[in-house]
């Protein structure tokens, strides 16, 4: 299994029975595709639309029916489509279950920087800072490491996105969840030792006993 | 009847050094036909208020291109490299603003609001220099209104008297804007006689709206 | 002619064409009569409706269409029907270009009291306050007196709705004009004359010259 | 699909001592059937927030002549005497709100943001006691935000999943609300099946709703 697929699929075991979802451009878009359809998990888009589908076949699609990487998409039967305002008003005003996004750092006190790189990389935070600062559950999707360099690290060197603690980290090695104690090794990837985790993060791991393989959700075989 | 206009005549109202509220969020509701007027019209120093700046050479990414612009503020220009070229040059002076707090802060102007206190940004860089405010023990960040000369809106339908109706994810900022700025030009879709908008599917009265761009020839 | 239809007659030119009116419930409405129907003013009511119209035929009511006062009214064609936060980011936002509101007491810097009258009184202020707040002109409709007493004072006895100063003064006797010298009389009503005002007013009034008869739009002789 | 309830179960739900959001518009826009069973249920000390309270003996009017509640944040009680007579014996406490500063509070609950500020109020009696926020030498007057445990609001139509429509003046305060309580029960006028109400008409997503009201038998 691809170390994208992984994360994917375990990211999708987080997300509750007729909750309202965010998916970030990229890899966390790639979550929708391993939810089970009967869940009834609904997906928004921050520039203005509840229910969001994948994308329309060829020929099909619609230039005003986009998502926030400005890509058509489609919508699912009992879609609505609300204003900026209204967007960040169930962004912000907790009515979003979970986002799921990027990271370029996230650190031991569970803080995340995933919006700029000073001097080199200033894209604006579009709506990063609300959705992390918002959300019920922010859910940070990406691989452990960036060219072999930890991404879980001691301090974010990058600029925060907020100064709220993220709720989960699932990576293509590990889940780990921030908590008051640090970070928490929750899972290890289908034949992940704990000692390569440790070894591909600089942030101090939180182990206790036993820590069991991530239920994909598919058969071993498969797997 | 609301006045109407070309593209052509409508660029012509905009001097040099306005502030401008820009619909659109990628591209994807942005009044093109106007735009597309406005970057022809050799414009300078404008400031632009808007999420993004689309795509090089497409939509607010053609007055990026034409050099119209000297001040953004924008909520993501990660898509249009020519803007952080500009911006890294000091060719365009850039504010950086979270969506929801811009949205606010639009929405603020509008609604003749001193700002609103939100906890995005805070503790942040985009925090910077800002005001915050403490209510019963609590640090809030102050998002001040913002407010322009012109704004420039696209719609789905609108009608002889102004009204609006937009689309899908089409609809974003148009309808925040329509409400913050002196002047607001919108590129309708459609026209149509009055009485065929729904009153409540009408989600900017006409009476905010001061001119309608006219159908493309 | 009526106190009231002076009052109403004369109110009713302040409103310029195309421009955007709310108008209190009680005397203000009546002001919509006098409106020439060409003028293209357009009444709102901040329960949430752009363009409304009079009381509709009897049997051709509709209980979700109403004014402020919760009676039943029509809609000129091309209305538009908004919630209350909008209803009041057009008042509040500067989008409202006068709003006509009865007054208890209205005091020589302009300031306006409606709303309460302490131990007795106490209906709440409704959108009193962001009318007089938010909108571009505010214009008093009012008798010049009430049970012989003046209600124009030289500085209000009872709770302001607002520290913003109103924009004109309109009575039975007289229309006068707050401003940085103070209550300006501007016009009279017909056969009344500037004595009669003075005495009918415990305000201090500035009087500069003649002060003309109010123009009432109707032929002298049906006055 | 959404739970949906007869009137008096749903009102089951509603303990003695809740804080309730109730739209409507001197009853227009209400959830006439659910204030109905309401009234009925013999609560006791409920927290209303609501524009008014309509007329004696209507809607709003039967919760308080059944001395359901024991406070009430409202704009205006003018046109209901018992309301007042209530207030004047000490029997419920009033708090007094400009309507646009109430709506603006409720939406701050519903959005997430600590407060507003705004100019109306200002140095009158009605911002006794509440925070001013200086910006540039300007004096502000914060609204702060309100929430609730239950909204009871109504609409024209909603489907299946919950999402809702309104009508005219029925509009008012009941998509406000309907983001600022934990939980949200609405009467619709009609139940129609998913994909009936256009995703531009939809102004509550049905996400926000917990519960809709059954028809009447």
């Amino acid at each position: 299994m691809k170390p994208e697929e992984i994360i994917q699929r375990r990211v999708a075991r987080e997300l509750k029975p007729n909750s309202l979802v965010n998916l970030g451009i990229g890899l966390p878009t790639g979550v929708a595709r391993y939810i089970d359809e009967h869940a009834n998990v609904l997906f928004e888009s921050e520039n203005g639309i509840v229910g969001l589908a994948a994308k329309p076949p060829e020929g099909m699609d619609d230039p005003d029916l986009t998502d926030a990487g400005g890509g058509t998409v489609s919508a699912v039967p009992g879609a609505a489509t609300i204003d900026s305002a209204y967007s960040f008003g169930l962004i912000r005003g907790g009515h979003l279950d979970a986002t799921v996004l990027g990271a370029l750092e996230v650190d031991e006190n569970g803080l995340l920087a995933n919006w700029v790189v000073p001097g080199k990389m200033v894209p604006g935070m579009g709506g990063a800072m609300d959705l992390v600062t918002g959300a019920r559950r922010v859910i940070v999707a990406m691989n452990h490491t960036a060219k072999g360099a930890p991404k879980i690290v001691p301090k974010c060197t990058l600029p925060l996105t907020s100064i709220r603690r993220i709720s989960l980290i699932v990576t293509d090695l590990a889940v780990i969840e921030p908590t008051d104690e640090g970070l928490v090794l929750r899972e290890r990837a289908p034949g992940v030792t704990v000692e390569q985790i440790v070894a591909a993060t600089s942030a101090k791991l939180v182990i206790k006993g036993d820590v069991p393989e991530m239920d994909l959700g598919v058969a071993a075989a498969a797997a | 009847m609301k006045p109407h206009l070309k593209p052509e005549d409508a660029a012509k109202l905009v001097p040099d050094g306005a502030r401008l509220m820009i619909g659109g969020f990628m591209g994807v509701g942005s009044p093109h036909r106007l735009l597309d007027a406005l970057a022809q019209s050799g414009k300078r120093n404008l400031t632009v208020i808007a999420n993004d700046t689309a795509r090089p050479g497409v939509d607010i990414g053609k007055l990026i291109r034409a050099g119209a612009v000297s001040k953004l503020i924008a909520s993501h220009i990660g898509l249009n490299p020519e803007t952080q070229k500009a911006m890294i040059a000091g060719d365009i002076e850039v504010e950086l603003v979270p969506q929801g707090t811009l949205v606010e802060r639009i929405r603020a102007g509008g609604y003749g609001l001193g700002g609103v206190l939100t906890k995005t940004g805070l503790g942040t860089i985009a925090a910077e220099g800002q005001q915050t405010v403490e209510i019963d023990g609590e640090t809030w960040l102050l998002a001040k209104p913002l407010k322009a000369d012109f704004a420039l809106i696209a719609a789905d339908q609108a009608d002889y008297s102004g009204n609006l109706q937009y689309q899908l994810t089409a609809t974003n900022f148009n309808p925040i804007m329509a409400l913050a700025a002196q002047t607001v030009i919108c590129e309708p879709r459609e026209i149509l006689p009055v009485g065929m908008i729904s009153p409540d599917v009408v989600k900017t009265p006409g009476v905010v709206v001061d001119y309608l761009i006219e159908r493309a020839a």
